[in-house]
Order: C-alpha cells, then structure tokens, then sequence
C-alpha cells in the first residue's frame, strides 16, 4: 500500500510530502524501514531513526498500523518554537 | 471562547501584541501577562540574518489549546488565554510567537504566561532554521517529541 | 538609556503596551515580557466605576529608577526596562501601569517584569481612590513606606 | 518658620499643599505634631500618624530637620499602583 508522508524540518530537502511504500497490514516501524532508502539518500537516516511519525491529531507509537492512502507526518526532533 | 490559537502565516499577517492583549482583556480583568519571541541576530555564537519556522499546524494548534487548557485547571477556569505562533521566514526583530494570559490577579497572569512558553517550546511540532550572515543555513537541532501516551 | 521611567498624565496621555515593547526591542534580544496592570470592575466584592490615581511624581520616579537598576544587577546590565504609571482619574478597562523587560532570553525577561510589579506595588509612593457604583468614593487601605536607610 | 507640605492620598481633602508653623530648627516630628490640628479637623490624626514625611527624593526619617520654605511631602501609607 501507499503512505503519503508529510516533510518536515531537515526532511524537506525532499519535497513536501512523499509516498512510501509499505507492506499491506503495516505499521509505523514498518513506514520507517520504508523510508530508510529515501533518508540514506540524503544523509538523513541518522534523524530518521530519532524521529517520530504522527497522524493529524496525534503522535503515533512504533505499533500503530498504517492505512493505505493515510496522510502521515515525520517529526523529527523538535527544536522548540 | 476564552482561548484563542493559532499558527500564523507570518507573510500575509505578522503577529500582533496589541492583538493578543485586547483578546485576553475583560472588564473582571486587572493583569495581563504577555510574551513576545523575537528574532535574534546572534545564536550560539553565529549571525543570524533571519530564521524559518516549519510548523505542523494541526499537531501544533492542538496541542496549544491542551495547554491552554492546563494552565486554566492549574490558575483558574476564568484566565483568558492567546497563543498565536508564526509560520514562514522570519527576519531578525520579527516576532515569532506572542503570547498572553488575562487574569483578575497577577501572580496567576505571570504563572500562566510563563507555563504557556514552557510547554509549547518543548512540546509543539515547530522547527527552526536559521540563515546565517555567512550564507549558511541549518536546521537547529532539538529533542524528540514524546507521545502523550 | 536602556530603561525608560516615567508617571504619566493619564488625561493627556494613555499608557501604550506597544510603545513599551518598542523600547525593550533590541536586535540582540530574543524576549519581551509585558505586565498590563488594568482598572477592574470589582474590588474586594464592591463594584468599582473608576479608580483615581494619586502619585508624587518625582519620588516614584526615583523609586522606580533605583528598581530598574536592581533587576539589571540581578539579571543583566543588558536588560531594556520600561516603566509607566498612569496619574489621574481611569474608568474601568484603563490602564494603570505598564512595565516591559527585553533581554536575550526568557528566564530573564518574565523574572525582571515581575521583580519590577512587586516591588512597585509595595515601594511606590501610590494612592489608589476607588469610586464604587453606588456613587461612594475611598481611598484603598495601604501600608506605610518604608526610608531606604 | 514655615514649612511647605504637599498633600497625597486621604490628605486632599484639605487641598493640594498646606503651609505649616513649625518652631525654628524643628524635626520632622514637630511638623508632625504641627499638623495635627489640621489632621484632627479632617478626622485624619490615625492617618497622620503612621504617615510619613519625604522631600522631594526621599523618605524622612522623624529626626530630620526642617527647613524655612521648604516643600515637602506627606506619605500615607501607600496602596500599591
């Protein structure tokens, strides 16, 4: 299935939002190995694996499932206002 | 409503103070408390020519109004509460957040105020980058958001 | 300068929170925290229509002066402070007092404006006259001042 | 001699300053007692007397001396801006 995936902070070197991807059935820790290549490709993977992912109203933990045609967004480390 | 927040597109409407005191203000009202961020010309030692502001609006205006609401459990459900922070890029002076708190008494407006810039600063999906005279930019570095679970 | 005193005729002249701000922006400052002191409706369970303001200007002034210049020993020789209180008769909703601290950081900015309201409410040669709804008028009960020495 | 006193606060009612006779080389604390004749006709002898006396910058202590001409300033207590 296909997430899309909003940028932001250092990720939007590559563009403002993305597809990814991912197995059917799967989850958030899923959607980050997906994304692994993408980051790689942009020196990124080091802010990849502390970043977190969130739905449009909530910060979303390692195990929540994706749903194809989901709107996601990566949110790496914050840097506070 | 007694709290109003926003993410502002600072290119079509700068942030306003004066705006943020009229909304916290009530005839029952003897304090306001306000915070205004600015920009800086000198971070960490480097020069800073502007700054932009990467916001996740929905997260951020969301998280916002539960602190707002926080601070209304901790100093009272009468505070009037304004929180409004700027998207976009930024030039030194510009004001990136503006915040106010409007309370009968002072000790609640200054304890409010200072919860509101606390929290937001270390919970609100917003990133920095800075644009340094030199012509460098980078994204400055932060922590990691927690779930609120 | 960077600290701005002064009791103002209120007939003439109103207090502006955004004439405050102005004077403690500075391009290496990163924060402003504004204290807004209004007349309220309420006092003490009477309904206030106005508060007249009675000030001996020149040793508020003073006063004033010598507590900008602790808050900047205490957080920062680059501290920009403003302080302005209103002298005459307010109705409800008018401003009494603004104060205004700008400095490169936040901790700096809320801790100064609070210094400066505290220690302004109990060192100020300041007379408050309330007049009540019911058409009565009464000079609030205070607490003696207090010589330097 | 004379001593001129600036009225705040309750005080004025008896008006913007008053002049007050005071013996030569008198302290704060006989124009203290000068006025007391105005404070009682004003009901305001309590108020007088935790009152305080300052020139123009700064607060009196009860034993400083006054001078002919002088304007100085009655302080009731203060009620906090």
């Amino acid at each position: 299935m296909i997430v899309k995936v909003q940028m932001f902070g250092a990720f939007r070197v590559l563009g403002d939002q993305i597809e990814v991807k991912v197995r059917e059935g799967g989850s958030v820790s899923d959607l980050r190995d997906s994304m692994l290549q993408y980051a790689q490709n942009a020196d990124l993977s080091d802010l990849l694996a502390v970043s977190k992912f969130a739905s449009q109203s909530s910060v979303l933990g390692e195990d929540a499932i994706c749903s194809s045609g989901e709107v996601l967004a990566i949110l790496p480390p914050v840097s506070g206002g | 409503m007694n709290t109003h927040v926003e993410v502002r597109e600072f290119d079509s409407n700068p942030l306003d103070a004066a705006e943020a005191l009229s909304f916290v203000d009530a005839a029952g009202n003897g304090a306001g408390s306000l915070f205004v961020g600015v920009v800086r010309n000198l971070n960490q030692g480097r020069k800073v020519r502007a700054v932009s502001y990467d916001v996740f609006a929905p997260l951020a205006e969301q998280g916002f109004a539960e602190i707002c609401s926080e601070a209304q459990q901790k100093w009272g459900d009468d505070l009037r509460l304004y929180v409004a922070h700027a998207k976009g890029r930024l030039q030194v002076g510009d004001i990136s957040i503006v915040l106010a708190a409007g309370s009968p008494h002072r000790a609640e407006a200054f304890a409010a105020c200072r919860y509101l810039i606390e929290e937001i600063k270390t919970r609100s999906p917003i990133w920095k980058q800075e644009h340094y005279m030199d012509g460098d930019s980078d994204w400055v570095k932060g922590h990691a958001l927690c779930g609120h679970d």
